[in-house]
């Protein structure tokens, strides 16, 4: 393929000694620590590619080093590029490339935090961990045990305190908030009732997954973990997980698999998006809107359940198939269902479409322009919210996406309402993508059993989640992942609140948080998003640790 | 504090997401909804603790939630009520010990005894996600509606 | 001797039926939602399990239970004040009920202001914001139909309410008691969503159930009113104008209800601009036919 | 269904009675009515103890190690069920040998006093005929006999003297002393 050829001529001018090696669609290069912000630079925005994320290893078991990858994914041609830089054991620093790639920020103070890799050129402050976890001690480094509990005194430590509040009063939201039904935490600057500045501080969620998955489980229990990443769009991690493991190892699983995968990805798809038009007209005051979309959504549920055995954690997936089949009287089942969902919801919507204060209150709001959405690379109904035609499904196909065609809708005035209209529309594209699957679903295994996992493979797998692109990075190891790295969409998606949020009246705040559709659950993510805003130890806070 | 007359009647629920999936939660929701409606038994989701009897705690209590956990329990006036839901909340499910999570309710009753935290009772329904059935079994257990169905076995196996 | 007897079951009545009202409406909401909904008698529990809880002070201190108790007293006694000087038929009822209701919603919106949280403060000011055009325009009509009719008083049988700009007047009165009992449209102070019901974040137990039932009594007295003034030119006997003002708000209350369950919420700026929409039109051509001699 | 063409009325939003009307009351009366629970669906695991010989395999398949083998003081091996912590995968019927896991549609599991969650299977313990220690259990002795014949004559020995045993049964057969 050209395109690959010219990607290696763009490395090599730039390492000509970069050893580059091509699997079917991701081109893997080692590059030196001094080549990678040119490198970044060039495959960003002269190769106009989207970053993906980045992912820290501690592979001194293996070469000695830690090893960081990051990954720039081209869409349009369907390519994933995975950079390799390498850092010294005893003191690991690799250069930043977030002042280039913005969308850099996070996934680079992740790698510190949890692995010890220090980044030049750029400030730095805890991420994941909470405050009072031990300076120098990093969980995912391989010696550190899964279950390591510090000694550490919690006491009722100011919440989100981080010395003065930039201007105005500040609205604490959260981490109890009705609207966000998730501990995380917002701190909302306000004057009047104009929000001036946001900070955020997250990771109320942060469960030690990835090390988990590397220490504790094997590899069929790993997609037990994946599932329950997030309770809503659970099914897609756990399908991006074993296609990670069936990319890296080889394994083609039989076709009746992939079809009955995709049918449940587009049944979690179309019961994740009446959620959420439930929530908003809920966050909207109209809570008949509310009720009457989980009324239809309560057929989902139904008819998920019957197809998987469980209402929302389905656990049908495994590396190497599916473990639940489709038989015909279930099929006919899920069609009527569908049926019903499609006349009734049509109609729910020209009724919340009318309601005046929705309208009112949905229109011109949360307004995220194209250029913000392009240099944040966001991900999902977000970003084809704000113009840009993005959709894993059709770039990269996966899973039986291939058989299906379908359209993906996209608005360009990047407010609320847009989204709202996105995800309207993807519920009927889910609805006749799964009439099409069950139609062609073809006959056969749906698991096979023997298969090995060779050591040392690694392999990118990318899926489309209701709310975005979502990465699973896999090394394999003996028996368990070696490495198992987990970028979710609201990840992507959170850096583009600040826009959002900024100079909007504070009743909006709920609605345009919620208008990403976060998934903190996924995400467990956190960063700092005013200018000058450096957290600060919160010297209350005792470690006996040391 | 005696197990007032009317608490049976009005149980008023505050949601306390302690690091959840949010599988549980949206089942939280899922309750309110036509098709469960828990308002009919007199359950009404309010929005701050001090507003609320019980607490629908969701999650395995991550290290970074405690604190936030710990003030909202306080906050909620006597008597007060726990539902640990899900396994999580109950067990800690999948990461029960891992590295920044306690592991579910036994724990953090501990951690409320040791400071001096009163709670007026804790009921655990366990479900991952845990049904919106299970919920409503559970508020009907708590008004004296429905019997308690489960009950420990402990079977010897022959020679 | 009688008239003692009626303003006992009336007041009575008063306090007893809010609550009440309050679970018919939660039945008619919960039937537009297409589900079951709490029994009628729920929000009494609700209150009766208020009462029994643990009083937590809350931060401001003492002086919120006073001022509390001291809103609560008031919305109790303007309701009783209405019910008896209306059978008693004193002229100047209306004057009287009106400072009184003001006086009731003036407590209401400073009290949140003492407790630090700045939800409860965000929404106190959206109260402030609301009541300045709600409430001045509930006087300035009453000012014009005392205008009108050239009485400051009520007088029973006067048929100069039929005339087209009186019942104008009224229906903009009806508007306004819809937007002073803070329903959907309009429950901005307490906008669950976004301000974690914000001005009775802070409030707990006992001091949470009296709020809620002055609020349920403030709502019953506001509906009261402008049902007191249409039935005036159809009765000569004040029994009869309140019993049928009892049962037009009644009427009104679940006419209400059924409304409130269709709508979104708006938000604090443009709040004033619809009801200001509303208003000013109305009583703009109300004057103009006044003047034209209807 | 872009905006464009969703017919925009000033009285659109009455139509929320019709749905409601249409719709009517869908709640069901769950603990007096039967519940929306399907046929599939994953409930409580219920072990048979006449099959089950305590071999673990349900132990390592059980992601959130719900299912645990425990060793009381005096030597008897137990398998602990904690409903608590169970996701209901159903992983460990998959997994267990006899098919002495059953599933059920069980989900009323609301309890107040956590010690109502756990289900224990005390099993009988092999004594070893050389040095009385307790080990394993003696229904995984039978199932491992019926499986594999041969191994009868030492399958009750505890596992240490089972290898000094082997040793010495090679150092024989080699004649050098394997000390």
């Amino acid at each position: 393929m050209d395109i690959i050829s010219k990607y290696i001529d763009a490395i090599k001018a730039i390492e000509p000694r970069a050893d580059i090696h091509v699997s079917d669609d991701t081109v893997y290069t080692t590059v030196s620590s001094s080549k990678l912000r040119d490198l970044a630079k060039a495959i960003y925005w002269d190769m106009d590619c989207f970053f993906r994320t980045c992912v820290g290893a501690d592979e001194r078991s293996i070469n000695g080093f830690y090893a960081l990858y990051h990954i720039f994914g081209d869409d349009r041609n369907g390519l994933n590029i995975v950079l390799k830089v390498y850092a010294d054991p005893n003191n690991p620093t690799i250069p930043s490339i977030v002042d280039i790639v913005p969308a850099a920020d996070w996934c680079e103070m992740e790698a510190r935090d949890l692995l010890g890799i220090e980044f030049s050129g750029r400030k730095q402050y805890r991420l994941v961990l909470p405050p009072y976890w031990p300076k120098d001690l990093y969980p995912l480094r391989k010696e550190v045990p899964y279950n390591v509990k510090p000694q550490v005194i919690i006491s009722s430590e100011k919440v989100g305190s981080w010395g003065k509040a930039p201007t105005g009063v500040a609205v604490p939201v959260g981490p109890y908030h009705p609207a966000l039904h998730e501990p995380e935490y917002f701190e909302l600057y306000v004057e009047g009732e104009r929000v001036v500045d946001v900070r955020y501080r997250g990771f109320h969620v942060h469960r030690g997954i990835e090390k988990l998955g590397e220490s504790k489980l094997t590899y069929q229990q790993v997609n037990f973990v994946a599932e329950r990443i997030c309770g809503i769009c659970g099914f897609e991690h756990s399908v991006c997980y074993a296609q990670a493991i069936e990319k890296a190892a080889g394994i083609e699983i039989p076709e009746r698999a992939k079809f009955i995968r995709s049918i449940v990805l587009e049944v979690e798809r179309i019961h994740s998006h009446l959620l959420w038009v439930g929530v908003a007209a809920h966050l909207l005051g109209y809570d008949t809107g509310f009720m009457h979309t989980w009324r239809i959504r309560e057929h989902v549920m139904v008819i998920a359940e019957m197809l998987t055995g469980s209402r929302k954690t389905y656990g049908i997936n495994l590396i190497g198939g599916v473990r639940k089949d489709i038989n015909e009287e279930k099929k006919r089942r899920a069609l009527d269902v569908l049926k019903i969902i499609e006349k009734e919801f049509a109609e729910l919507v020209k009724t919340m479409v009318n309601v005046p204060q929705i309208m009112k209150r949905l229109k011109g709001t949360g307004i995220l322009p194209r250029e913000d959405a392009r240099k944040l690379s966001v991900v999902g109904p977000t970003a084809r919210g704000s113009g840009l035609d993005r959709d894993i499904r059709r770039d990269l196909p996966y899973a039986a996406y291939g058989y299906a065609d379908f359209n993906v809708p996209v608005y360009d005035e990047g407010d609320n309402l847009s989204r709202f209209l996105v995800r309207v529309d993807e519920v009927y594209e889910s609805i006749s993508i799964i009439r099409q699957l069950l139609d062609q679903l073809p006959q056969g295994p749906i698991m096979i059993e023997e298969f090995d996992i060779p050591e040392g493979r690694m392999a990118v797998s990318v899926v489309e989640a209701p709310r975005g692109e979502d990465i699973h990075f896999v090394i394999t190891g003996r028996g368990k992942p070696y490495r198992w790295k987990v970028r979710a969409p609201t990840y992507q998606n959170i850096p583009a609140l600040r826009v959002m949020l900024r100079d909007q009246p504070l009743a909006d705040a709920p609605i345009t948080i919620a208008s990403i559709d976060p998934c903190f659950s996924c995400t467990d993510r956190v960063f700092i998003i005013d200018k000058h805003g450096h957290r600060k130890s919160l010297d209350q806070i005792m470690y006996r640790w040391r | 504090m005696s197990k007032p007359k009317f608490l049976g009647k009005s149980i008023w629920v505050f949601h306390l997401n302690t690091g959840s999936c949010n599988g549980c939660d949206i089942e939280v929701l899922d309750v309110l909804t036509p098709y469960h409606d828990a308002e009919r038994f007199g359950v009404k989701l309010v929005v701050s603790p001090r507003h609320a009897d019980a607490a629908l705690l969701t999650g395995p209590i991550t290290i970074e939630s405690l604190p936030k956990v710990l003030r909202a329990i306080e906050a909620m006036p006597r008597p007060r009520i726990i539902i640990a839901l899900g396994s999580c909340a109950c067990g800690g499910n999948i990461w029960h010990s891992s590295y920044s999570v306690i592991g579910g309710v036994p724990e953090l009753l501990k951690i409320l005894d040791e400071r001096g935290i009163e709670v007026d009772g804790v009921y655990y329904v366990p479900g991952c996600p845990v049904r919106p059935e299970s919920i409503v079994y559970a508020v009907g257990l708590i008004k004296g509606l429905v019997p308690k169905k489960i009950k420990p076995k402990v079977k010897k196996v022959g020679g | 001797m009688e008239y003692l007897i009626f303003s006992i079951v009336f007041a009575g009545l008063s306090l007893l039926i809010p609550p009440l009202m309050d679970g018919i409406e939660r039945k008619i909401r919960a039937r537009v939602h297409s589900r079951i909904g709490p029994p009628i008698t729920q929000t009494w529990y609700d209150l009766l399990k208020l009462f029994e809880k643990e009083l937590v002070i809350p931060e401001g201190g003492l002086h919120i239970i006073i001022l509390s108790l001291l809103y609560a007293m008031l919305a109790i006694l303007t309701i009783i004040f209405t019910v008896s000087m209306v059978l008693m038929g004193y002229r100047y009822v209306l004057i009287v009920i009106i400072t009184l209701f003001l006086f009731v919603q003036a407590i209401f919106t400073t009290v949140p202001f003492i407790t630090s949280n700045p939800f409860a403060i965000i929404g106190a000011s959206r109260e402030v914001m609301l009541a300045l055009v709600n409430e001045v325009f509930f006087v300035i009509i009453l000012g014009l139909y005392m205008f009108f009719t050239g009485s400051p008083g009520l007088l029973l049988g006067s048929t100069s309410l039929l005339r087209a700009s009186m019942i104008l007047l009224v229906i903009t009165l009806f508007v306004s008691a819809y937007v002073a009992s803070g329903r959907i449209p309009f429950d901005i102070a307490e906008a669950e969503p976004e301000l974690a019901s914000g001005a009775l974040i802070e409030f707990s137990g006992p001091i949470l159930g009296m709020f809620m039932y002055s609020n349920f009594i403030k709502r019953l007295f506001v509906k009261l009113v402008p049902s007191m003034l249409i039935l005036l030119p159809f009765t000569n006997n004040w029994l009869y104008l309140l019993i049928g003002s009892f049962a037009m708000a009644i009427i009104l209350w679940v006419l209400y209800g059924l409304i409130a369950a269709l709508l979104g919420r708006t938000r604090v700026d443009i709040a004033p601009i619809s009801i200001l929409k509303i208003y000013i039109p109305f009583i703009i051509v109300s004057i103009l036919l006044y003047l034209a001699g209807y | 269904m872009s905006l464009k063409n969703i017919r925009r009325s000033r009285l659109g939003f009455l139509r929320a009675l019709v749905i409601a009307g249409r719709s009517g009351r869908v709640t069901r009366r769950y603990p007096y009515e039967e519940p929306l629970v399907t046929s599939d669906f994953r409930g409580k695991i219920d072990i048979d103890e006449t099959k089950c010989i305590g071999c673990g395999a349900c132990v390592n398949a059980c992601p959130p190690n719900a299912l645990e083998l425990i060793n009381t003081r005096d030597g008897y091996v137990s398998l602990r069920y904690f409903v608590g912590r169970c996701i209901f995968c159903w992983r460990c019927i998959d997994v267990c040998p006899t098919g002495a896991i059953k599933g059920t549609r069980e989900f009323e599991l609301a309890t107040n006093d956590i010690s109502d969650l756990y289900d224990i299977i005390v099993h009988e313990p092999n004594k070893c005929r050389e040095c009385g220690k307790l080990f394993s259990t003696k229904r995984m002795g039978d199932y491992v006999v019926t499986k594999s014949p041969l191994v009868e004559n030492y399958v009750d020995l505890d596992p240490d003297c089972r290898k000094s045993r082997f040793l010495r049964a090679i150092e024989n057969r080699f004649g050098g002393g394997i000390e």
